[in-house]
């Protein structure tokens, strides 16, 4: 039978394009509430004392253990800023419609990655060496890595190098999902921003072919975003977690951290989309279907991360050789046991909790109370992971060198300077993408006119419904 | 949580193994074989690599040319404290017993042979075949142990069987149980005494004081299996006190 | 995108029946050839009770060979089901429609047939129940729950019975169609299987809604079940291969590779068999092609965090395991194989557009792709027992009996047997959600073009 | 409610369907008294037809909570009343029995899934009624359950939306 003839058009209570415009591209937006402005200084203070901690840091050190809380804070901003492109990248391969107004948000966090890959520098000088046990044991005996017999510098370059390329390949794609927004501005706005506009805008005026160009290096640079990203968090986390314990051996834990960083990253998105609502004048773009799908991802996120847990948590437990209990003790029952049972309640238990309930998941407040819970608690994972690891020095090289670590280490408390970085680092990565915000519309002007364009409300004979355009 | 050596009981069985006193004369493999029925290793049987030996020699060279030595090691079930078969039978077959011992219900086994790949010293041996023996030998066999059927595992049971009995008569004539008492029947055959049988509970007993040896050592012990055998390194000139491998 | 094929139902009814309300001439004699086979593997069995496992190749320390491989391989195959209908339902995929019902029987079936493989291969099979049974029976004891082969009887038993109760929920609607199209004892038969099915909102809302829920269900043990058979490795120190904590995920994405190759193999012989070109078409294994791409793309990575930790932990035996593995005879020609015909032929074919459209190619590509994966299980399996440890003095190899090959094609043998029956029965695509896509599909005209839409009910 | 009758009335196309079901509501048949058979499912409300309610969401719950009871008693019972120790674990092997508990749980949920799904679609109920096998070929049937002195009236809203057929059982 052929339905079209039993459809009939519906009132669209959509914001009509020119509206959109206004809001988003033109005068309308150009106004930022002091609020903003005001957050937007602490930010800036709070920078300041992030980058003193630092200093101070440097100057009185000693020995890497006291670097697990610097370890700590950039692994978590890699987490959450590397992690929130993919919620643009992964629905818009499977066509889904829903993601549009977050896009931008979630594309934004490359600017802070492009941040993050300086804040790694320090790490580097303090990452040990490969040889770090040849001056006991003779020069051909190296640590346990996944480096076997590269030069020394290997790690270091080949981690600089690939968050370097992340935060490349993740600002040129922001870049180009933000172009005809741009060249939106340069026609409707005014100032400063219009002049940016149309430099930046490269003589956008949506030719069919600019539109071809366009899609193709999103597609592109979409697959190669996600590529880095797994190479980035495999080297990450072993480079700078696994390999510095002697006996963690433990091959499920890169993915473990891919894991995390897609919801950290969902969870960044939804705050953001929650704030854009909040301060950024975006109630008509984004609503309670973006946070209602960006919520069933990040409960399905929260699962898998309690299974990779588990997965490798069952196999220590049950194999329990001497490196194996260790391990567990070290991240899980040692030193860190009443920390580990907050983040599995933050992470795990509680989200788990609040958002199997449809009603939460389909409602303005609950997804964004589960994304600030769950971001603390994966912050407090980080700790757990890196904190432990840093101080994980071996006292015996010997025993290091057979894969046992020899005392446990005890708890690192943080002292004042890591309290200034873990609170300045992510300030000055929120501060980055918030000042980019200023010139770049927090909702995609484009895709929103794109959306209206291919799905549109209809009456299916008495009842109503939505249609959906599949552009190929 | 609960470990069996921890639970009451008066005896902690468990074996020492002088590797320097071990000629390889394989008596002890012989002696087993005699005792427990195990079934016959033909020829066919090695070719299709199914050999039974509750004890076996291992033989290891090391040294250069010319002066090549041979170290040679009896492996038998090590009764782990930890045992890795023991947790993975799913009808509990296999468990360990008050008295420290790694012990094999052969009435429970339903032959999953998933014991056999948790077992790191590959001591655990399954009867593809329904054990036979020629008409000669019919009447060596040993009335006290259990001629086990085709689809099970068995393994070292530490001679069971004289232990019981032992026990049985020292209570019945009231006597306590004297280290030495009971011999299995390897540490039986041992001409060099390489092998001691003893209780670890008994402080004086031969096997108490073999662990408390500098030379001691138990085998894989990164597995964390907590063996009841310990073994006794080699001393050599060229070699010096060696690890149980190479 | 899939481009719409007009079709009334009177059409699809007739078209989509072909198989149940007459017997296509090739079906008996088909039938019959693989029970022969069936009977042979039975036969097979029956020598091994009755001779004992020492007509397998098995020996010590190689306790575990080519029953549990298989056994791995077809859990595998069994991810296919839940994997296509629940993940392609909960994401609304429409081209999922015409595969779900038989991506859930490759489920079912394949499962009944993984089940044979630990069980023939006890020691004493005619105790099994002491084993798979959570019960007491009056011998003293209960079974372990502490050894993973009590874990897996409690996943698949779970898992069997869901996909079943899914399959059978999802069948309701086309018994009340097949109902309507029989008289006599079949009419009765499928009277009372459809439960009086009508059809009034209620149901269909009913269907709908239960689509998602239990896909929504399924899709949490789909995940445990394969974990929990990784575990039966994982956990086990003393095997260095096997004691790799990523072993969890990475076979479950195994098994997802596996299981969609499967599937694409079965709709190719589907297509040919009933002659459905109007429903299994083109940009349906194209789809899924796609998907397979990305799956074969995880599973490559969990493949090499595997092989990578295996070396990483610079032991000497683990090295020697590795180096069999890969680079001893006959290993390396298996591993060669296995690494050619899991990933390196198939996924380059599939990023062209003319392969993923070209149904003989991707029929011939994903029936590589598994027997990539059955080597896959084999090679994980075998050289980590033979390598086990460093008592060199006990390591030894492997050599697959004929009676073990013979077993192998049975399982074939046996799945396609119970696929043919069923499909004498039961309509092997689902009526309903074929007549539904021709309701929610539709065009829209933007300016000159017309681009296909769905309708998405608005809740 | 004890209806005595049913009337059906088959329609060709979705729109006489839809407009039979106006007739009848202007008819003042009450809401659940009528109903539209389709073989296939039609976007919600189409026919105008009230959404019927359901509470299908509260059987999972309720099976899981039966399935993690078992399971508990199962792992815990049974390692309690046969304290074998193996391989040095704890009697009470928690992360081992949280595996089997998490299957047994959903198995509870889906099994209770299923019966839920088969009773909120009010079925098995093997009496049809007044049915016609030409709704599996896509005609729409407009189904009323009415007492005797109604049927009449029935028949005339259904004849005159245009019904090729009309039944009664």
């Amino acid at each position: 039978m052929v339905t079209s003839s039993l459809i009939t058009d519906a009132v669209d209570e959509r914001p009509s394009n020119i509206e959109a415009t206004a809001t988003l591209a033109g005068e309308g937006r150009t106004a930022v509430s002091s609020g903003l402005k005001l957050f937007m200084w602490i930010l800036a203070a709070l920078s300041v004392i992030g980058i003193v901690g630092i200093v101070f840091r440097f100057i009185n050190d000693d020995g890497r253990q006291d670097w697990g809380y610097y370890a700590a804070t950039v692994g978590w901003m890699l987490t959450i800023f590397g992690g929130a492109p993919m919620v643009a990248i992964a629905p818009a391969l499977a066509k889904a419609n829903w993601v549009r107004p977050v896009a931008r948000i979630a594309s934004l966090g490359a600017v802070a990655t492009s941040v993050l890959a300086l804040l790694l520098i320090p790490l580097l000088f303090k990452l040990p060496a490969l040889t770090e046990f040849s001056e006991v044991l003779g020069d051909d005996v190296r640590r346990r890595s996944i480096w076997f017999d590269s030069p020394d510098y290997a790690p270091h370059f080949w981690n600089a190098l690939s968050l370097a390329t992340l935060a490349l390949v993740g600002m040129f794609m922001a870049y180009v999902m933000a172009i005809p927004d741009l060249a939106a501005i340069r026609d409707h706005g005014s100032g400063w921003k219009q002049r940016w506009a149309k430099k930046l805008a490269r003589g956008f005026h949506g030719r069919p072919q600019q539109w071809e160009w366009l899609k193709m290096r999103i597609g592109i640079t979409g697959a190669l975003y996600f590529a880095t990203l797994m190479f980035v968090n495999f080297l990450f986390s072993l480079d700078f977690a696994v390999s510095m314990v002697p006996g963690w051996k433990d091959s499920v834990f890169p993915f473990y951290h891919v894991i995390t960083s897609f919801q950290a990253g969902l969870a960044f998105v939804i705050l953001g989309a929650w704030a854009s609502r909040r301060w950024g004048g975006t109630e008509k773009f984004i609503g309670q279907e973006q946070m209602w799908s960006l919520g069933k991802f990040m409960l399905a996120t929260t699962l898998l991360w309690f299974y990779f847990f588990y997965s490798s948590f069952i196999v220590f437990w049950y194999g329990r050789s001497e490196s194996d209990t260790a391990t567990i003790k070290l991240l899980v029952s040692g030193p860190y046991i009443y920390l580990f049972w907050t983040v599995f309640f933050l992470v795990f238990i509680i989200p788990w909790w609040v958002m199997i309930w449809n009603k939460v998941r389909d409602s303005l407040w609950g997804p964004p109370i589960a994304a600030v819970i769950i971001l603390f608690g994966l912050f407090l994972d980080r700790i757990r992971i890196y904190v432990a690891s840093w101080s994980a020095v071996p006292d015996d090289l010997e025993l290091a060198t057979t894969s046992i670590l020899g005392d446990m280490p005890e708890t690192m408390w943080p002292d004042i300077f890591d309290i200034f970085i873990m609170v300045g680092l992510p300030a000055l990565g929120l501060l980055s993408i918030l000042l980019v915000t200023r010139l770049v519309p927090v909702v995609s002007l484009w895709e929103m006119q794109q959306s209206r364009l291919i799905s549109k409300p209809i009456r299916f004979l008495r009842g109503h419904a939505l249609l959906v355009g599949k552009p190929d | 949580m609960v470990t069996a050596a921890e639970r009451v009981s008066s005896h902690k069985w468990g074996m020492a193994v002088d590797v320097d006193r071990c000629t390889g004369c394989q008596a002890c493999v012989m002696a087993c074989q005699a005792e427990n029925n195990i079934p016959l290793s033909t020829e066919d049987i090695y070719r299709q690599k199914r050999t039974f030996a509750w004890i076996r020699i291992e033989r290891y060279w090391y040294g250069e040319f010319p002066n090549v030595k041979a170290r040679f090691i009896p492996i038998m079930c090590q009764h782990c404290e930890n045992a890795p078969c023991e947790p993975v039978c799913p009808v509990f077959a296999t468990y360990h017993n008050t008295e420290g011992m790694n012990v094999q219900v052969y009435n429970r086994c339903v032959g999953t042979r998933y014991c056999g790949n948790g077992c790191p010293y590959n001591v655990r041996f399954f009867n593809y075949w329904e054990p036979t023996w020629p008409t000669s030998l019919r009447n060596q066999l040993n009335p006290d142990v259990t001629i086990r059927s085709r689809g099970i595992m068995e393994k070292c049971s530490f001679c069971v069987q004289r232990i019981r009995r032992v026990s049985r008569e020292t209570t019945r004539d009231g006597r306590e149980l004297q280290d030495g008492d009971i011999e299995t029947a390897c540490t039986e055959a041992c001409p060099t005494n390489a092998l001691v049988f003893g209780d670890y509970n008994d402080d004086k007993s031969r096997v108490s004081i073999m662990r408390n040896d500098d030379r001691k050592y138990t085998h894989l012990d990164a597995l964390n299996t907590d063996p009841n055998v310990v073994y006794l390194a080699q001393v050599d000139a060229t070699g010096g006190a060696a690890g149980g491998h190479e | 995108m899939q481009q719409r094929r007009i079709l009334d139902e009177v059409a699809i009814n007739h078209e989509l029946l072909r198989g149940n309300l007459a017997t296509p001439k090739w079906w008996l004699p088909t039938v019959l050839g693989l029970l022969v086979v069936v009977l042979f593997g039975f036969t097979l069995m029956g020598i091994m009770f009755n001779k004992g496992l020492g007509v397998t190749g098995l020996n010590r320390p190689v306790y575990w060979g080519l029953f549990i491989t298989t056994f791995v391989f077809w859990v595998g195959i069994s991810h296919a089901g839940i994997m296509i209908s629940a993940i392609l339902r909960l994401t609304q995929a429409e081209w999922r429609r015409p595969v779900t019902r038989a991506a859930e029987l490759l489920t079912v079936f394949s499962l009944l047939t993984a089940l044979f493989f630990p069980l023939i291969h006890a020691g004493r099979p005619w105790r099994i129940f002491y084993w798979i049974t959570p019960f007491d029976f009056a011998r003293g004891i209960f079974p372990n729950a502490r050894s993973p082969l009590v874990w897996d009887p409690f996943a698949i038993g779970t898992y069997l019975t869901g996909s079943t109760l899914f399959l059978y929920v999802a069948l309701l609607p086309d018994l009340g169609v097949l109902r309507d199209r029989t008289t006599g004892w079949k009419h009765s038969f499928y009277t009372v299987a459809s439960l009086g099915w009508r059809g009034n909102p209620r149901q269909w809302r009913l269907q709908t809604v239960a689509g998602i829920l239990l896909s929504a269900l399924m899709l949490p043990i789909f995940v445990s079940v394969h974990s929990i058979v990784s575990w039966d490795f994982a956990v086990t120190p003393s095997v260095e291969g096997w004691h790799s904590t990523v072993f969890a995920p990475y076979f479950v994405v195994g098994a997802v590779h596996s299981g969609v190759s499967a599937v694409v193999t079965m709709m190719a012989v589907m297509r040919w068999l009933w002659g459905w070109d109007n429903y299994i078409r083109p940009e349906h294994f194209d789809a899924l092609a796609r998907l397979l791409i990305v799956v074969a793309c995880a599973w490559l990575g969990f493949t090499f965090a595997e092989l990578i930790f295996g070396v990483y932990s610079l032991e000497a035996p683990e090295r020697a395991l590795r180096e069999m593995q890969m680079f001893q005879w006959p290993w390396n020609l298996l591993f060669i194989i296995f690494f050619l015909t899991a990933f390196a032929i198939p996924v380059p074919l599939w990023f062209f557009k003319r392969v993923r459209n070209n149904i003989a190619m991707m029929f011939w590509t994903s029936i590589l792709v598994n027997i990539g994966m059955w080597l896959e299980r084999f090679l994980i399996i075998v050289p980590g027992l033979s390598r086990k440890q460093p008592f060199v003095f006990t390591w030894d190899s492997y050599q697959v009996s004929p009676l073990e090959w013979g077993l192998l094609l049975w399982s074939f043998a046996w799945v396609m047997m119970l696929m043919l029956l069923f499909s004498k029965f039961f309509p092997l695509i689902p009526l309903f959600e074929t007549k539904e896509s021709q309701v929610f599909t539709t065009d829209v005209k933007i300016g000159r073009v017309n681009m296909p839409a769905v309708i998405r009910e608005l809740d | 409610m004890a209806a005595s009758n049913s009337v059906l009335g088959l329609y060709d196309t979705p729109d006489a369907g839809a407009n039979a079901m106006d007739g009848l509501k202007s008819a003042g048949f009450a809401l659940g008294t009528f109903d539209v058979l389709t073989g296939t499912p039609y976007p919600e409300g189409a026919f105008g037809e009230h959404v019927p309610q359901h509470r299908l969401f509260r059987f999972p719950f309720f099976g899981a909570m039966v399935g993690i009871t078992l399971a508990i008693l199962f792992t815990a019972g049974t390692q309690l009343a046969y304290p074998v120790v193996t391989g040095g674990k704890p009697i009470l092997a928690v992360f081992a029995m949280l595996i089997i508990a998490y299957e047994l749980t959903m198995l509870g949920a889906v099994i209770a899934t299923v019966v839920g799904i088969i009773f909120e679609s009010r079925l098995p109920n093997l009496n049809l009624g007044a049915y016609d096998a030409r709704i599996t070929e896509g005609y729409i049937g407009i189904v009323v359950e009415c007492e005797d002195d109604k049927v009449e009236e029935a028949r005339g809203v259904l004849q005159t939306a245009g019904a090729l057929e009309i039944k009664t059982a």
